[in-house]
């Protein structure tokens, strides 16, 4: 179902869901910010990509899974901590970033369903906004898949278009969102129709980078594991956590216990973000480390996106956002990467 | 003015030689106007070899990888690494003999000097062209350059893009090198602890939302550790498990890893990491501002560790980097050290 | 998890504890503290029942650890761990909980108390925990002693040790020993001669077999530890072979120049190559280059010329010698405060204001005036003298705040000699207080007053000064409240006590503790006043506080027990709470050789190494080290870090 | 009336000092607060910065440091080296915000059980009026 909205009605339709959290990027100095919002007219919706994906909101920084206590008895008193029942609704995601959930969901949904996450999810609706205000310079979503203007992932789809958005309501969740303030939204004209087409045409030209036949590279990543390129490639790498965490697909997480002292009466038990990209990944407790350098990490992270979990779930495990080649501290670039293993040996 | 052509010239000529194992430099990166660190193995290779103002990494901190790699070699390659080094960077080696983690043999130190313009701070230069995409920057001037974007030619004011370490910077070209490219002139700073003034005015509160603010936006990807050239401990407090275990390890040794933070990035646990590091680096940070570059969401880390050295110099008369021969800040003491602090 | 079996076990030290710690619920809160398999209180743990009370507790709960909450450690800490041992566990694992002095002592509410000594009690759980076994590491002992300073202190202390078998090595700076007493006329409160009772000691220190005397030597260098130290000595050049010098004398005739003497305290001259006095140890002269007008044979060199043993070489040099001892006597004496820092008596420039020394040495038989007491400006007998106590003690706003313990006896002597040579004369003493606390002392005193009939005017003299040939004492009578003027003919000041010159400089290269006046600080004021805080070295004589010749020769002997009962050993042992490096992290930075006070530290291919008989394990290394790489055994971080957590009631 | 605020504290003491100054303020039955719960270490030159975070960290209201006063250490200088680096420690704390009378230093030496009494008892009502350490406290 698609609508048109005016713009100065936008904080109207958002006072009117204030039943739900209401999620926004925000600037806080230079940077973009996924942040509750108190006031409806703190969403502006003329933001750059925010520097983390929205993913923290789903797959949260850190996650207590439980609590527990132990008395002079020894007894455990088990807390769990599963998230709320409050709704919440996220304006202004970029397309790269909702098809990354519909990347993570696949995790969180397959073997084991991942109560926290899927609870999260279900309780989210994502009010996107498709990229035709310029894209970042080193998006490339159309390389791997995605649009400027894919509905993948969304609840709601907005187009900015000058003084009204284009709004399409994908499914039940998105429509409850505009039953709150029904009269707030009008029926498109044809004209209107053509004008969003047009520019979600033109929005598709202005993503200046990608990566030409990568559908040979999961193919050609199979028979490079023990290739010195990543030695190559690697060697200026330090090591950090960036990539990854900034990266709207990236899964891994660490499970760790929280306590006072190592003998604990109490204590927490608490996920939080963890990446291929650190020593203590895949550390064994005898001291081996089977990914103890900079070539075997960056391997990882290359064949994990763009070979097993194309194996496993038909998909690249990258949507093209670009934050890893925008805030790499050495200027490693995935997509000059991925065209050294496609060009690889030819 | 640094001459490229000799650099280039240089850089050849220790690797034709077989002086060096390879040169630790600079080249373009994919987006055509920023310089990345790079490793120049091969003569030839040295033609990418680039030196201007957005020459900012602080290489030194890859001599910590050299340093792994040759401690792993069977028969490692006694020859020194070359590395390109700014003032600042010299000063970074500086402490790294003073720890004896390296020793001078190890390094052939092709100094530069940073001369008037020291090096660019990418977050100001993309604020000044207002994300404009940039396409080439020219360099040459001395206290100006020309910035090529889509929307054509723009002409920017070195010290109104230099990065404020340089700005600051008490050594702006190498205090010690094997080839010393560019000229030894120095550029004194003003006040070459400006950017605490404001900070340190504050009321005991404002400072605290301050920090409060910023460091509740960590997100522990510990770039700021993995890019410092002191940072080179093999195991890092904020580490959950023990990085030297080894097949004789026993097991409560493993077991009785020290938790002294959380590595849930909130608040109380990100203060702690981050007092920490600074305390770690106080009298050995040497202000490459290479942390608070690289953090993804922006905190002003440099702040840190630039007060330690502030005290450090106000408290002890001590700066970092200078001789590698001193005894280092916390390994010693003078009788008439301060002590109205105390009761 | 816990893997340790401890048992936890209150003591009530009567009411000590008991009556503001409610001692059974510290118990029963701490019986059910992870890891604690046993948990009891009892009215006196440290008592033989309450001793057996723990060996059965550990015996019957298979207990491998033990916390003892009552007093400080410093006083049972021994006892417990001994009480462990018997019941055949690690001394080193049983600790001490302090929840008296640091908590019972200290608190009124019961409940703030019970909770405090909890927390501490818990604590040391955590600590105990995470002990290691550890046996005491053993060193064996180099059965040498090295006394330093040739006064009555030292004198005493080596002939102590030597009498019992052990070889010492004596050493003085000036070229003689006897020190300050053989300066002395005669001795309170017996009036006998100093001389007379001093000399058969110091011909016996010569004698003696075991004994090394190295006189005009100074000690340059000292490293090691109790049982085991180097010591360097440097002997200085006295040019003058003492077996070839037979004390003839005629070089001192052809001698051209001369210098005070220093054994007149300046009263008298002596020549550049001298021998200090009669009774010499070493018999033999010196030649003083100070005084000397170079050693250059061509510019001098007479006393060679006429020295028929040819027993003169200006070729000698200082020599270094290195000599290794197993304890160490410090034996270095007092000087008198300078008469100069006095200024309203004269800042020590009017001749016949004289101090205590010099007036010994004026009514000494073998001083300037052969026993006569003349006074130096014009040697006329004086017939007022006028003797002033405490000048510069008891003044902590000028000069030194302490008592000097020995002037109200020596004046009283002074006073009491000076009549006996002159008895038509008139002596007055300016006291402030007498202090004659001793045997035979406050007689004395007495004996002065009513024989001798010497003055005591209680108050202080606010100036002296020169006036037609006489010296003016202004002072006030504070019992009358008069104010009285003395034309004195002679005015002998009682100089307060400092430590010797060079006790300082020795301090630092002993590295043993003196005190805010600079005297050595004995390790406990009550407990253990004749040792110094690093173990193996002691004290004896005046070097530590001032005292008179009794109380030295007392403290000397003191001493030479305590050198005696470590030399008389095989081995000593060690605390083996020392410094332990994990190699795996050392990056050999080197710091912790840097920071390390007992240099027990160093780098051994690019890894720190610890010597654990030097390290005292004071954990500086573990602060300073970047990477903790080096921990102090048994007060590891883990350990802080658990300790911290269970006080915070975690 | 609600209770009035009991703030947690820990003094590290070197053992040959400040300990024994404590000790000497229990013989001589000096009284002062309870809300100082003190930990004996070798020497303040053991002192590492950790340590200090760390006692915030897991909830500490304040933290004493207190050794023996300069030329009186029982390990010669370890409480040199102390100095310099507590006094970095004081700053940087103040630097980021904690109320700066949270944190202290002490000579005491084993003579003064009364100085000992006196810094306790004056630190426990500075820190009083400041309520609970949070800033970083950790949540548990």
């Amino acid at each position: 179902m698609e609508k048109i909205l005016q713009k100065k009605s936008l904080p109207k339709w958002i006072e009117k869901c204030a039943s739900y959290h209401i999620y926004a990027p925000v600037k806080k100095d230079a940077l973009w910010h996924y942040n509750i919002i108190d006031k409806p007219a703190d969403v502006q919706l003329d933001h750059p990509n925010t520097v983390i994906s929205p993913k923290k909101l789903i797959f949260p920084l850190r996650e207590v899974f439980f609590e527990y206590q132990t008395d002079d008895e020894d007894k455990i008193e088990i807390k769990e901590k599963t998230p709320k029942d409050a709704p919440s609704v996220v304006f202004g995601i970029r397309p790269c970033d909702a098809r990354a959930l519909t990347l993570t969901d696949k995790v969180f949904q397959g073997d084991f369903a991942d109560p926290y996450y899927l609870k999260r999810r279900e309780m989210t609706t994502l009010v996107g906004l498709t990229c035709n205000t310029p894209p970042g310079h080193n998006c490339f979503c159309l390389s791997v898949d995605g649009s400027p203007n894919s509905k993948e992932g969304f609840d709601i789809l907005m187009t900015d278009m000058d003084d009204r958005y284009h709004v399409q309501f994908l499914n039940k969740k998105g429509q409850k969102l505009m039953e709150k303030a029904k009269d707030l939204f009008k029926t498109p004209t044809e004209k209107d129709r053509k004008a969003a087409e047009n520019i979600w045409k033109e929005a598709e030209k202005k993503i200046e980078r990608q990566i030409k036949n990568i559908k040979t590279i999961p193919q050609k990543l199979k028979g490079m594991f023990e290739s010195p390129l990543w030695d190559q490639e690697s060697l200026h790498c330090i090591r950090c956590g960036i990539c990854t965490y900034l990266c709207p697909t990236c899964h891994c997480f660490d499970i760790n216990d929280e306590v006072l002292s190592s003998s604990p009466s109490k204590g927490k038990r608490v996920r939080t973000w963890d990446t291929c990209q650190f020593p203590d990944f895949t550390m064994h407790s005898s001291g081996h480390n089977p990914r103890g350098d900079s070539a075997s990490r960056l391997r990882q992270r290359i064949m994990h996106k763009f070979q097993y979990f194309v194996t496993k779930y038909k998909n690249y495990q990258c949507t093209g956002c670009g934050r890893c080649i925008t805030k790499c501290p050495v200027g490693i670039d995935i997509i000059d990467v991925l065209e050294k293993v496609r060009d690889y040996g030819s | 003015m640094v001459n490229l052509e000799e650099l280039k010239k240089d850089a050849k000529r220790i690797l034709q030689d077989k002086k060096v194992k390879y040169v630790i430099g600079y080249r373009r990166g994919v987006d055509g106007y920023e310089a990345i660190p790079a490793f120049f193995k091969a003569p030839e290779e040295c033609d990418d070899l680039v030196w201007d103002p957005t020459c900012i990494h602080n290489l030194v901190r890859f001599l910590r990888d050299e340093k792994v790699r040759k401690d792993r070699e069977k028969e490692p390659d006694k020859r020194p690494v070359a590395i390109i080094a700014k003032g600042c960077d010299t000063r970074a080696i500086n402490v790294l003999l003073q720890e004896q983690y390296i020793s001078r043999e190890d390094v052939f130190i092709l100094g530069i000097s940073c001369e008037e313009t020291g090096v660019i701070d990418g977050k100001k230069l993309r604020k000044k062209i207002q994300g404009k995409k940039i396409k080439q920057i020219d360099f040459n001037g001395k206290d100006g350059f020309s910035v090529i974007t889509e929307e054509g030619k723009t002409e920017v004011a070195a010290k109104d893009v230099m990065a404020q370490r340089c700005i600051e910077c008490i050594s702006n070209y190498p205090i010690d090198h094997d080839i010393f490219f560019g000229e030894k002139k120095k550029r004194e700073p003003e006040n070459p602890f400006d950017s605490l003034d404001s900070l340190q005015s504050m009321p005991n509160e404002k400072r605290w939302a301050f920090w409060k603010e910023h460091l509740e936006k960590c997100i522990r990807c510990y770039a700021c550790r993995s890019v410092c050239p002191m940072c080179y401990c093999d195991e890092c407090v904020v580490d959950t498990i023990s990085f030297a275990v080894f097949a004789d390890t026993p097991a409560e040794e493993k077991a009785n890893k020290i938790k002294w933070l959380e590595k849930s990035p909130v608040s109380s646990e990100n203060f702690v990491y981050h007092l920490v590091r600074a305390m770690h680096l106080a009298g050995r940070c040497i202000d490459c501002g290479e942390c608070e570059r690289v953090c993804p969401v922006d905190i002003p880390l440099r702040h840190l560790n630039k007060f330690l050295e502030k005290k450090a110099k106000e408290l002890f008369d001590y700066q970092a980097g200078f001789d590698p021969e001193a005894p280092a800040l916390i390994s010693s003491f003078k009788e008439e050290d301060p002590e109205d602090f105390i009761r | 998890m816990k893997q340790k079996r401890t048992g936890v076990f209150v003591c009530h030290c009567g009411i000590n504890i008991a009556g503001t710690v409610d001692v059974k619920q510290v118990a029963e809160k701490l019986g059910k503290y992870e890891g604690v398999a046993h948990s009891e209180e009892y009215v006196y743990m440290c008592s033989d029942p309450g001793q057996k009370l723990i060996v059965d507790a550990i015996k019957d709960n298979k207990l491998d650890s033990v916390v003892v909450a009552c007093c400080s450690p410093t006083l049972h800490e021994t006892t417990f761990r001994n009480t462990a041992e018997t019941a055949g566990i690690n001394p080193f694992q049983c600790e001490i909980a302090n929840i008296r002095e640091q908590c019972s002592w200290v608190h009124k509410d019961m409940e703030e108390a019970t909770d405090k000594a909890v927390k501490i009690t818990k604590s040391m759980v955590e600590k105990v925990e995470r002990n290691e076994e550890l046996e005491p590491i053993s060193v064996p002992v180099t059965r040498k002693a090295l006394v330093i300073g040739g006064g009555i202190g030292g004198i005493q202390a080596a002939l102590d040790i030597a009498s019992c078998g052990h070889e010492v090595i004596l050493v003085e700076k000036t070229p003689s020993i006897g020190g300050h007493m053989i300066q002395l006329s005669e001795t309170f409160p017996t009036l006998d001669c100093s001389q007379c009772i001093l000399t058969p000691k110091m011909v016996e220190v010569s004698k003696h077999p075991k004994i090394k005397l190295m006189t005009y030597s100074e000690i340059q260098e000292i490293s090691g530890y109790v049982g085991n130290f180097k010591v360097k000595i440097l002997q200085k050049p006295r040019y003058v072979d003492p077996v070839k010098c037979t004390l003839c004398d005629e070089c001192t005739k052809v001698c051209p120049i001369v210098v005070p003497n220093e054994f007149d305290l300046g009263l008298t001259g002596r020549r550049a190559i001298y021998i200090p006095f009669p009774q010499s140890i070493p018999a033999s002269f010196t030649l003083d280059d100070a005084g000397c007008p170079g050693l250059l044979p061509i510019a001098c060199g007479k006393c060679a010329d006429v020295c028929e043993p040819e027993a003169i070489d200006y070729d000698q040099k200082p020599e270094i010698i290195e000599e290794e001892v197993g304890a160490i006597v410090i034996a270095t004496g007092y000087d008198l405060y300078e008469q100069s820092y006095i200024d309203e008596y004269g800042h020590g420039k009017i001749p016949d204001v004289l101090d205590g020394l010099q007036f010994e040495r004026l009514c000494s038989a073998s001083g300037p005036t052969q026993g006569k007491v003349m006074r130096p400006s014009d040697h006329k007998i004086p017939k007022e003298v006028v003797f002033i106590q405490c000048v510069g003690s008891r003044d902590p706003e000028l000069h030194c705040a302490y008592c000097s313990k020995i002037c109200c006896m020596y004046t009283a002597k002074h006073a009491m000699l000076y009549k006996h040579h002159v008895p038509d004369g008139q002596a007055y003493i300016f006291y402030i207080d007498i202090r004659s606390g001793g045997k035979g002392y406050e007689e004395f005193v007495q004996r002065a007053v009513e024989e001798d009939g010497v003055l005591y005017l209680r108050g202080k003299v606010s100036k002296v000064f020169q006036e037609n040939g006489t010296v003016k004492v202004w002072g006030v009578d504070t019992l009358t409240g008069k104010d009285i003027e003395i034309d004195a003919d002679m005015v002998v000041l009682a100089l307060a006590m400092r430590p010797s010159q060079g006790a300082e400089d020795l301090a630092k290269k002993l590295k043993v503790a003196t005190d805010k006046d600079g005297f050595f600080a004995e390790a406990h004021p009550k407990l253990k006043p004749v040792e110094s805080v690093t173990a193996g070295m002691f004290f004896a004589g005046s070097a530590q506080a001032p005292k008179d010749i009794p109380e030295t020769v007392a403290q000397a002997s003191g001493a030479a027990a305590k050198v005696i009962s470590i030399l008389s050993q095989e081995r000593l042992y060690h605390s083996p709470m020392v410094a332990k490096v994990n190699p795996h992290l050392c990056s050999g930075c080197g710091m912790c050789v840097s920071v390390c006070p007992y240099e027990a530290i160093a780098l051994k291919d690019e890894k720190a190494e610890v010597n654990e008989v030097l390290c005292e394990g004071c954990g500086t290394c573990s602060a300073t080290c970047l990477r903790a790489a080096i921990n102090v055994k048994n007060i590891t971080p883990l350990q802080v870090s658990e300790m911290i957590n269970a006080c915070l009631g975690g | 009336m609600k209770k009035e605020f009991e703030p947690k504290i820990i003094a590290f003491l070197c053992k040959w000092c400040s300990s024994a100054g404590s000790d000497l303020a229990g013989v001589s039955r000096m009284e002062y607060p309870s809300n100082v719960v003190p930990i004996t270490v070798m020497c303040s030159g053991s002192m590492s910065p950790l340590y200090i975070f760390s006692a915030f960290n897991k909830g500490a209201d304040g933290v004493l440091v207190s050794g023996c006063h300069p030329g009186d250490c029982h390990y010669i200088k370890g409480n040199y080296y102390a100095r310099r680096r507590i006094a970095l420690v004081k700053e940087l704390l103040q630097f980021i915000g904690l109320e700066p009378e949270r944190f202290k230093m002490s000579w005491v030496s084993a003579a003064e059980g009364i100085k000992y009494k006196e810094v306790i008892s004056e630190f426990v009502e500075e820190i009083k009026p400041l309520g609970p350490q949070t800033k970083l406290r950790r949540e548990l």
